[in-house]
């Protein structure tokens, strides 16, 4: 066991292994998602209040929820690859802020987009919408000092310090934000009232949830995997992979 | 081919090429810009009336603050590695290279700032009728800001923290456009006619295209001269 | 090179001062086509000032720097077109190639060069196998020689070099000091410092201009 | 004496000496700080009662912007001539030495523009019982602003552009004391009780002082050794 | 200065990368107290590389580095002390004068210095009656002379120099040649690149460590 997680840790055999997985995780993730919109557009009833928009909130909850999670684990990754040196961490640290960028953006996409529709206005400084806004920001910033140190591995090493510090500020930000706007709520704006989730649109939204968690852990692989080959490009193993 | 125009493309072409190298850096005065708006609302507390009472302030001091920051990087770098020296021994007019320069500089960075503002305006819930004119103010008033810009950068190329005493020289010189740009952006937004505003920035543009690129190339010869 | 009526260097009179201290007091010499001219003298001396003086990089509190015979101020296009100049610092955009550096040193000079004629500087220059590489990836003496790579492209007549041997190894000596005697050869004019003994091979006449340390 | 303190002493009596050798610059961040504020009136037109509800965020946000703008001197210059390699040679613990900069940067930076913020929120007709919160919250928040922005550049460093980007990884991380602070100024506006957003300033200093010095002197590492 | 145990500077195996280049492969050698080991090779060699690796500030792709017996992060504290490093830049802060740079020099080396020792270092260098002028105002020479001045104070035991007769004078490499071969005499070791001819006095023995040209 030990062993097999060992061995995930040498580049070759991350390439290989990740290949395998990925393929895997996005099978299974279609599948899901599959069954989740089927049930989520097809099954579930028409909200009475909202009407057909309500849909929507199977891509843009899940997408919330990945892009949070997607911060924690690229810390995490982030950590170990400052400790224990892994080139295998380092590029999955790099691919986190990629994909958990895409999924920050595609949640602030769908929010506004039903913004629209039900509050009136596509964007409010509500403190949840805030605090996804600073979430994009801390991606951003990650990526951008990413491309702006030139070696590899020092910039690896670098941003991983920049997500620690970023996961430490996340607990205070998140509760500032919260806090700051639960004292100055803006009385204006006509909030979605929220009933009690009934359960036929409970399950696909659980099953596009889970869906999105397997395709981000499928994305976070493929493109750990091409800046794995980019990276040991010089090497014999990538040259083999590229040339065949 | 004129020499001069020769020099020009090169210059331009050289300031666009290495934009591209550097792809990542390119993004950072939007990204600046974007930022500064949005912790507006943090500040303010996030009332929606009162934001946009505030917003055409707002876009318009975060323009002004995201060109100071990035013109900087026009010639500083440039007298580091001894490049703004070299081309100061060009027997071009020194006006023709420093425009260029401006050029390159307001492409890269003022006119992505100009697309985005629509966006930025309406998260701070500016009316939609305003946004010809904010549109409008901003087309004519980033090239003032580069272009008066490159005479301050000029002047305090080489100093020490130059950064900060760049801002103290400019803010004064960049307030005639914040006023009217600002001032164009909220008429638009009350209702009232704001062509005047507009049309005043058209005339600053004017002057500054043709006054600035030689008064930045004066102050660099000298600064240089030290 | 396109030559002046009458391409001549002459200095009269001419004085420094840095702060409180006079660097060199009415300093006077004449450089004719095909001379050279090294400037010595300790550190400290003043060399560097006198350069960029040539320069009108600086401006010198008494005499006057007279080109083809007239004062340096009412000639300044033609003398900036007759001038090469390489300081301390190498002047390379880090994020560009030798290549691309060279190409728009040439068009601001005046005088474009096709990507040949740079390829074939940089070779001379001993740089051949890093023409694409970005400069901020050259060694210290590799800048160094794509820096003077820049004097042949720019075909200036009067060449003011700082130092030019820093940070060059055995071979790029060699090459410097031939592409100097080979420019005084063809007529050009060249005023340099170095405090390293440099074998100028067909031994032309080499002009000494010694500066004292005053303190 | 240990030799860390004495190590810690040379480098802030340092600082302190290069800004005095340097007496015109050190009022460079409080002019900063005392235009972004005054622009402010000029681009939103005036209206006294608009100011005194958009002061306490301006003045926060200007003061923000203030030492993000100074930051970049901390390492940036020493970066360029070498000292900083120097000073991650020297035997003593990194973070000893970032702690004596970082604490010769509050105090000729963070510290005037505290003490001249009063009168700045007057101007912006800030109600007087408004005086304490807002001095209080900035005396508290700027160390914290100078502590973060210490990660920040150290992250930056060397880098091309680094100002630009610093802003960009910093502002995010500030959020927090722009909310808490700008929040307690505008309690005490109101009339309402403002201790309970002072005191989260005082933990977030708390932990900033613990936490930042290793973590900049982590960065430090990386960035110089790449 | 002070000396650790068994002060020996270890080099096993070391390999650097730069980008898809392999500069140099297995290089090892041995450095023993009184030695003094001169890298050569031509420009684009790899020399600054290896001497920012010896200094901790580069991480070599293989190989390891070991101080006293041990590797050097594991003995970082010691192995700083022991380091003076002398590098293309001066690390002199312009505003302050040399006096002052070297008493904060000494001081971050864990050795502070009192200004009689300071002003007796910058006279040995060459600088009297410089001492008390901002650095901005001293020339290249000059600043380079303070810079090394600072190697005598820092009491360090491994000197790492990289081209240290830049900009220097006639005296003034006389002077490093002098101090180079005092420091190797009383114990002390010396590694370094320049592609000057150096006279070492007493003719100790120089190790010399060629590194080539990968293309
Ligand atoms: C740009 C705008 C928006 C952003 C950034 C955003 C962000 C988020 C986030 C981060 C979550 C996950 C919260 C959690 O589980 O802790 C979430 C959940 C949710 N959002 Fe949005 N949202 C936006 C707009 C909207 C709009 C316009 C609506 C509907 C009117 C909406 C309805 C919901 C619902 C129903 C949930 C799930 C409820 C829950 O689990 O708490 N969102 N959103
Ligand atoms: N930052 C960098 N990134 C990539 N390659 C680099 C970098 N710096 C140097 N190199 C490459 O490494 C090689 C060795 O550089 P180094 O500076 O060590 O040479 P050197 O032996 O000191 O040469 P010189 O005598 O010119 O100072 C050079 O060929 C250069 O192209
Ligand atoms: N910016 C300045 N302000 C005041 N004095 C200066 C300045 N630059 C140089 N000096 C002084 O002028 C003198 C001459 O400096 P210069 O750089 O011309 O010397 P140099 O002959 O080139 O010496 P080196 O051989 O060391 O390069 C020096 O003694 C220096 O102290
Ligand atoms: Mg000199
Ligand atoms: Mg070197």
């Amino acid at each position: 066991m030990f062993r097999y997680l060992h061995e995930w840790g040498s580049p070759p055999v991350f390439y290989a292994r990740a290949g395998r997985w990925q393929r895997g995780l996005w099978a299974l993730s279609a599948l899901l998602m599959l069954a989740g919109l089927w049930g989520g557009l097809v099954l579930a009833p028409v909200d009475y209040e909202q009407g057909e928009v309500y849909r929507i909130i199977y891509i843009h909850v899940p997408a919330a929820w990945v892009a949070m999670f997607a911060y924690v684990v690229m810390a995490t990754t982030g950590a170990i690859g400052l400790i224990w040196r892994l080139k295998v961490a380092e590029v999955i640290t790099s691919a986190g802020a990629r994909v958990g960028a895409s999924f920050t953006l595609l949640a602030l996409a769908t929010g506004a987009i039903w913004g629209q529709p039900t509050w009136g206005t596509w964007w409010v400084w509500d403190a949840r919408l805030t605090s996804v806004l600073v979430l994009l920001f801390l991606y951003l910033g990650f990526i951008a000092l990413e491309n702006a140190i030139e070696d590899r591995r020092s910039a690896a090493r670098a941003c991983a310090i920049l997500a620690l510090v970023g996961v430490v500020n996340i607990p205070i930000i998140h509760f500032s934000v919260y806090w700051w706007n639960t004292l100055h709520q803006g009385p204006t704006v006509a909030r979605l009232s929220a009933p009690a989730i009934h359960i036929s649109m409970l399950v696909p939204l659980l099953l596009m949830a889970l869906g999105s968690m397997l395709f981000y852990a499928g994305a976070l692989l493929s493109w750990a995997r091409a800046l794995m080959l980019e990276r040991e490009r010089s090497s014999r193993w990538a040259a083999r992979e590229v040339n065949t | 081919m004129n020499p001069a125009v020769v020099a020009f493309v090169a210059l331009f072409r050289r300031d666009l090429l290495l934009a591209m190298r550097r792809r990542g850096d390119m993004a950072n005065p939007l990204i600046f810009f974007v930022m500064v708006v949005s912790i507006f609302p943090l500040a303010l507390g996030g009332d929606p009336r009162l934001l946009a009472a505030v917003a055409p302030g707002v876009v318009w001091v975060a323009a002004l603050l995201a060109a100071l920051m990035s013109m900087d990087a026009l010639f500083r770098e440039d007298f580091a590695d001894g490049s703004l020296e070299q081309m100061l021994l060009s027997p071009c007019p020194h006006s023709v290279l420093v425009g260029a320069r401006v050029l390159a500089h307001w492409l890269l960075t003022g006119l992505p700032l100009v697309l985005l503002a629509p966006l930025l305006a309406l998260l701070l819930n500016l009316p939609t009728e305003a946004m010809p004119a904010l549109l409008l103010s901003l087309l004519l008033g980033t090239p003032v800001l580069s272009l008066v810009g490159a005479i301050g950068v000029a002047l305090t190329v080489g100093l020490r923290r130059g950064g900060m005493l760049l801002a103290l020289l400019m803010l004064p010189l960049y307030i005639p456009v914040l006023i009217f740009g600002a001032g164009a952006v909220e008429y638009a937004a009350s209702g009232q006619p704001w062509t005047a505003p507009v049309l005043f920035l058209a005339a600053i543009l004017a002057l500054a295209v043709t006054l600035a690129p030689p008064a930045a190339a004066a102050a660099l010869r000298v600064t240089m001269g030290e | 090179m396109t030559v002046a009526a009458d391409p001549r260097l002459e200095v009269r009179g001419l004085t420094a001062w840095r702060d409180d201290r006079e660097l060199f007091h009415a300093l006077s010499f004449t450089l004719e086509p095909g001379a050279i001219a090294h400037i010595e003298g300790p550190n400290g001396a003043g060399k560097t000032t006198l350069l960029r003086m040539l320069c009108g990089l600086l401006s010198p509190a008494a005499g006057e720097i007279l080109w083809a015979g007239q004062a340096m101020s009412r000639c300044a296009g033609d003398y900036a077109r007759a001038l090469g100049y390489v300081g301390h610092v190498d002047a390379l955009k880090l994020d560009l190639t030798p290549t691309e550096n060279l190409r728009v040193a040439s068009a601001l000079a005046g005088r474009p060069a096709s990507t040949a004629a740079v390829e074939a500087a940089l070779g001379y220059a001993g740089l051949r196998g890093f023409e694409d590489v970005p400069a901020r990836q050259l060694s210290a003496g590799q800048r160094r020689r794509a820096a003077l790579a820049r004097l042949q492209l720019q075909g200036a007549l009067l060449w003011v070099l700082d130092e030019p041997l820093t940070a060059l190894d055995v071979s790029g000596r060699a090459w410097v000091e031939a592409t100097i005697s080979d420019h005084a050869e063809a007529g050009g004019m060249v005023v340099l410092t170095t405090h390293q003994p440099m074998a100028l091979a067909r031994r032309r006449e080499v002009t000494r201009i010694a500066l004292e340390v005053a303190l």
